[in-house]
């Protein structure tokens, strides 16, 4: 309940409160925490508090029940929200990071033809990544099912645990985003494809920026205040890598109680790009791809997308604005 | 003193004895016939459900949050019938079932002997004693590298968290009743001619009989959440099981299904509870301990 | 249940009992221990109970105590009386020390510390047990046992005392000193004492009144009074004499039944 | 019948009364020096300890596993030192241990009280008996979007999420203890004039007092696991913590890191253990059960 | 640790102690329970034990039967003899019915089913339980238990029998009885018997031999053989004069230590 009284509160500051997870793909969030430019941005009328997550759900979970206000997250919940809702939990607001997403297989394979009788794994049953191998298994020929059958056995689990069976062999490759990527490049693995090849101008979404509706209604000006601060986030990251890379060791290792590496970042880091485009349409996309390998039903994503506080921060700024969906 | 008197004596064996003291007492004067013995047994459960599912409906009625985040009753039973009616639920629980119960088994096994071994023999105890707990204490995750390691992905990792999970519980039972089997019943039996294993199957393994059960039944729910978690570990292809089918209610955000699949945990408990509770009222009958209290 | 039998009455200190029935269990198992025993203790009286063994003595001192329920009949034992019961087994708590037994019924009639640590310590004197406190239950003897359960139901200061041999365990010394003191307090209290024992001669040595309770089902076949002038002595002749005629009418009720 | 008699008939009190039955005789004629005994109940953990580290660094040694797979001893030591050194390890530790001791206090205070009820109130035990192992086997991961519903992402959420997980436990450890309360102790406890509240003060409570205890163990195990589950659930204002610190180590693949926070979970346990084993030995003492077996 | 006192003999059937010391406790709590104690019993001995409430009897018994160390002294209760005992307390298994707690000893010396059966109807016949044998102990009366437990006892079919008060919780007659059975088993099976009682009469019944044990520390300060000529009664007057001496002694020995 604390939650509603907090956000529909006209007097005195708003409290607004953001979700990240400390996560290289989460670039822009926790480099605009660590540097403190949401904070500037939003100024004394507005009181930021974070709450950091390990996985999507959580971060849903808080959003639906209201507590909280806006998170970084990827593609999946955010169509999970949005769906479940029916419509009406979550808008997205602005994009955060693409791309960072490969195949990476055991050296000995070479072609795709070589995954057939392999096993695979991603990240979750129907996420993104499942759903971009399976979608590309199935453009190559190759038939997956829901159970792990067919020509190649599809393994979701964590990545954390992916790096572990890749290791030991138990698996054969995997289609996992950064770090992960880079983990099992280092463990002795090889990018067989590099999912931005797949896309058009090479960019896909994988996090992006939502707030949830209640917030976006009670208080426009502090969302558009994030977006500021978003866009000038990766403004910093993109103009200055070596600094944010530092300061997400150094964030990462204030939460999780030890800096990540930064020669993995700086590993990681070129294949990401750090765009405030949400990319809509690879999330459209995605769905409908969700869709041709049976893990969804359709679902619509009219209005899923609310880009106008990012194009009017945009467009303050002389920049491009980004097509709203 | 003639009736008056008598209203004002007879309440002893009745009134006087009356609130938590009438509990007290064996109720076998209440001989009840078998019908009204379910009836009794049976409305306190149905009208403590009834409340539940009232409040719930409630809390949904007053609109104090989304439907999404809170579904009512109506939503989520909708949603259980269409899940009774999948497949899915089906092979899930027959998969998580034989696992709870074949990784029940290894960990009762483990436990069994883990838990004699430090109870009866000192440097056992010493050296181990203190480590079961610890080892309790031990989140399932923390132990999945090594069951990878170990098992790769095969479902022996899953049991080999399981037993992780649940044996130290099942120990931690029998060490306890071990150590307070009575003095005198130990020595009786040795003088009787029980020694060494013939001492355990005899005396000490009956006498500590209920806290073993006990401790099995702390063991049993150790065990299913291990399972739950270490079910995520392996998905075994062309095997879907109820660990995996919650996570995946929760990754989608499908808050009904979530709900669907808590309840159909809470059955599978409430049922391994009965098995437990019947062995545990046999045992109780037996030592002459039951009716004390309410059941 | 008894409208047709007259209704106790309640009087500090009586004790009466109307046709009062116990079973154990039901159906095929069920056993009749007690069957339509009707018994008035007057208040100030000493009443010995003796039986065969398993006849039902500690079943009507159960009863009486209101620790189980009668089947049929009526037990009154005086309004608001709590009866003190000494257990046949000692019944003591083993998480506590000797002076914490006997301490416990002080403390739950709200007695003062000092004025508990006083009582405990006159008590165990009482039992012969006053260098027992710090002890605890396992540490004792059976003999030793049996005194603090004593002292423990001494300490419940109530008008009627249940006692289920509460001597068996002590040699005969010990148990003439208690004997002694068990008279004493009993006449200084005027406690209405219902006394079960399987010794005759301290029946007669005790009571002012023997009853005999026949086995399975238990009832009174036989009551005489013992009117030998206190202080009485174990070993006197009038005290055997009594014992002698008690003993012979217990053989043959025992005797009837093959037991 | 002189010394040669001696040496067949003396080995009664010593040889014969050996292997197991030695245990099972109270060996307080080997009132060992206050020295000894410490070094008797220490080298068997020594010992264990040992022959484990031994037993992992053979196993590297083979070149079994890669070491980024299975690290050896030294590298996990020498990562245990930094850690040990680090800030974040004491600050998660405090942060941890902190919601763990609330956690737990509140599960106590809840799963004395349901136990209690459930023991000794028939209606109770009949509508919510079965339902607490039920409880207990739900996983914590289920209960998070309703930690979250009703405490938003505070504390509170997983003080929930610790109390949901261990109350089950305690109330089991209470009506165990409360069920095989010998039926002569309760009547005594009446008898003396202890009704009520008091009955349970008096006689109950310190009669169920090696079950609770037994039951707070499994209790503390349930709390502790659930809580490195729930301190996932939402790091709060950057305050990191040991389950966060677990799993991080696990996502990022750090191996060293996640076997040093293992041991440093393993030491909490085994100080938790030893003040649970220690009030268990002064109940054992008070009893009389102590000295029946090892320890 | 005896080296300038003889050792004892084996013989199936002989106990023999020799300053046997037992001590409870350490430090300032020690009790000093037996004090040089040296008895010999001779095979087909029948011993009474007589003595003050916590004089060390039961002590005494459980370290004949091997279940406690002596602080000092040795006993020796033959090669290989396992002796029977009896405990204060019935200490029945409540698990067990209570033909199950009569059948453990056979079944634990493997005696074929049917074997066992038998012994086990014939023994509860002769504790007069027969029909009795599917209850479990907490059905039992205490006199019952007692019995019982006399029963598991005498199925262990051993030389040397050690007997706790078995008799304390019996009535009279019933006693005799079982006096009687006793007496028979003993001398059809040459046992060797250690028969601690409070009843000095029922000791003279019995025993060949009756030993008197003082109080803290336990020792043997009176030792008198019983010539009485079987088949004895409890109530001749040879009996009579032979408890009231060793009463004598008893109140002598009581009266010495204010108990
Ligand atoms: N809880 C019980 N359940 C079933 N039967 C019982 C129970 N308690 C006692 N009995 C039976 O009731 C009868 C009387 O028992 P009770 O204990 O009153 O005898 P008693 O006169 O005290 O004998 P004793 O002198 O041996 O102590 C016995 O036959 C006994 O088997
Ligand atoms: N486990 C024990 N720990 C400490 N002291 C004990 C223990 N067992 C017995 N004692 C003490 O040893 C002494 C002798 O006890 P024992 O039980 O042998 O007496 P007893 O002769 O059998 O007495 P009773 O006739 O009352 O049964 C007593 O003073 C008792 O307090
Ligand atoms: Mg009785
Ligand atoms: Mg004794």
């Amino acid at each position: 309940a604390c939650g509603e009284d907090d956000a529909s509160g006209d007097s005195g500051p708003v409290t607004l409160r953001l979700g990240y997870f400390p996560n290289i793909t989460h670039a822009p969030a926790v480099v605009g925490v660590e540097k403190g430019i949401f904070a500037d941005k939003l100024g004394s009328g507005v009181k930021l508090e974070t709450k950091t997550f390990n996985a999507g759900p959580a971060a849903v979970e808080a959003i639906f029940s209201g507590a909280l206000d806006a998170t970084y997250i990827g593609p999946n919940p955010t169509v999970n929200a949005f769906s479940k809702s029916k419509g009406e939990a979550v808008r997205v607001v602005s994009g955060a990071a693409s791309g960072g997403v490969a195949l990476v297989v055991k050296p000995e394979i070479t072609s795709v033809e070589q995954l057939r009788g392999r096993k695979i794994a991603t990240p979750q049953l129907g996420n993104t990544q499942d759903v971009a191998l399976r979608y590309f298994l199935k453009e190559k020929g190759l038939t997956t099912t829901k159970e792990g059958g067919g020509d190649v056995k599809v393994v979701p689990q964590e990545n954390s645990q992916t790096v572990e069976t890749f290791g030991s062999g138990a698996i054969d490759g995997a289609w996992v985003p950064e770090p992960f990527v880079s983990r099992l490049v280092n463990a002795g693995g090889k990018v067989l494809v590099d999912e931005r090849d797949l896309w058009p101008d090479k960019k896909f979404v994988i996090t992006n920026l939502i707030v949830s509706t209640k917030f976006l209604k009670a208080h426009p000006d502090a969302v558009k205040k994030l977006v500021e601060g978003q866009v000038a986030a990766n403004e910093f990251v993109n103009t200055k890598p070596d600094e944010s890379q530092q300061a997400i060791s150094d964030h990462i290792g204030k939460i999780t109680g030890k800096p990540l590496d930064v020669k993995l970042i700086k590993q990681a880091w070129p294949t990401l790009e750090f765009t405030n485009d949400p990319i809509a349409s690879s999330l459209k996309t995605g769905l409908d791809h969700a869709v041709a390998v049976q893990l969804t039903e359709p679902v619509d994503l009219n209005g899923l997308y609310d880009l106008s506080y990012l194009n009017d921060v945009l467009k303050a700024q002389g920049k491009p604005g980004v097509t709203q969906p | 003193m003639a009736s008056d008197t008598l209203a004002t004596t007879a309440p002893r064996s009745d009134a006087e004895i009356s609130g938590l003291d009438a509990l007290e007492i064996a109720g076998q004067e209440k001989a009840a016939t078998r019908a009204s013995r379910i009836w009794a047994a049976t409305w306190p459960k149905v009208a403590a459900l009834a409340l539940a599912i009232g409040l719930w409906q409630a809390v949904v009625w007053t609109g104090w949050k989304d439907s999404w985040a809170l579904p009512g009753p109506a939503v989520v039973f909708a949603d259980l019938w269409h899940y009774l009616l999948s497949a899915s639920l089906w092979e899930g629980l027959a998969t998580t079932a034989r696992r709870a119960v074949v990784g029940f088994a290894a960990a009762v096994a483990v436990g069994l002997v883990l838990g004699l071994g430090v109870a009866r023999v000192k440097v056992l105890r010493a050296a181990l004693g203190s480590m079961i707990t610890a080892l309790q204490t031990m989140p399932s995750i923390a132990w999945f590298p090594l069951a990878i390691l170990l098992f790769q992905l095969s479902e022996q990792a899953i049991f080999f968290v399981v037993v992780l999970g649940a044996a130290p519980s099942v120990a931690n039972g029998v060490i306890h009743g071990v150590d307070y089997v009575p003095p005198l019943l130990v020595r009786a039996g040795r003088n009787v001619g029980a020694r060494g294993l013939n001492l355990y199957r005899y005396v000490i393994a009956p006498a500590a009989l209920p806290a073993i059960v006990a401790g099995l039944k702390q063991g049993w729910a150790f065990a299913w959440r291990s399972l739950m978690a270490g079910e995520l570990l392996v998905v075994i292809a062309e095997k879907t099981s109820i660990g995996a089918q919650l996570t995946y209610a929760r990754d989608f955000s499908d808050a009904p299904r979530l709900m669907a699949i808590m309840i159909v945990i809470l059955v599978v408990g409430l049922l391994v509870d009965a098995a437990f509770g019947a062995a545990d009222k046999a045992i109780r009958r037996r030592w002459g301990v039951l009716d004390q209290a309410g059941n | 249940m008894t409208s047709t039998t007259t209704t106790p009455r309640s009087a500090t200190g009586q004790v009466a009992l109307r046709g009062v029935t116990k079973v154990y269990g039901r159906g095929e198992n069920a056993v009749l221990a007690l069957d339509g025993v009707s018994l008035d203790v007057a208040p100030g009286e000493f009443v010995c109970l003796v039986g065969a063994s398993g006849c039902g003595k500690s079943t009507l001192l159960n009863l009486v105590a209101g620790l189980d329920r009668v089947s049929g009949g009526q037990i009154d034992a005086g309004e608001g009386v709590n009866p003190g019961l000494m257990f046949q087994e000692s019944a003591l708590f083993p998480w506590l020390t000797v002076e914490g037994n006997v301490e416990v019924p002080l403390k739950l009639r709200g007695l003062p510390r000092a004025e508990r640590r006083e009582r405990v310590a006159e008590l165990l004197r009482t039992v012969h047990l006053a260098d027992f406190g710090r002890k605890r239950p396992h540490e004792l003897s059976g003999g030793m046992r049996q005194r603090v359960a004593l002292a423990r139901t001494l300490a419940l200061d109530t008008p009627v005392l249940l006692m289920d041999e509460p001597f068996g365990a002590l040699d005969a010394m010990t148990r003439d000193i208690l004997h002694d003191e068990l008279e004493r307090i009993w006449s200084e209290r005027r406690l209405t004492v219902l006394f079960v024992t399987h010794n005759v001669r301290e029946a007669a040595r005790l009571a002012d009144r023997i009853i005999l309770l026949s086995s399975r089902p238990g009832r009174i076949i036989y009551s005489t009074g013992v009117d030998v002038p206190r202080p009485r002595r174990i070993d006197s002749p009038e005290i055997a004499a009594i014992a002698a005629e008690v003993t012979d009418r217990l053989r043959t009720e025992v005797g009837r039944h093959g037991q």
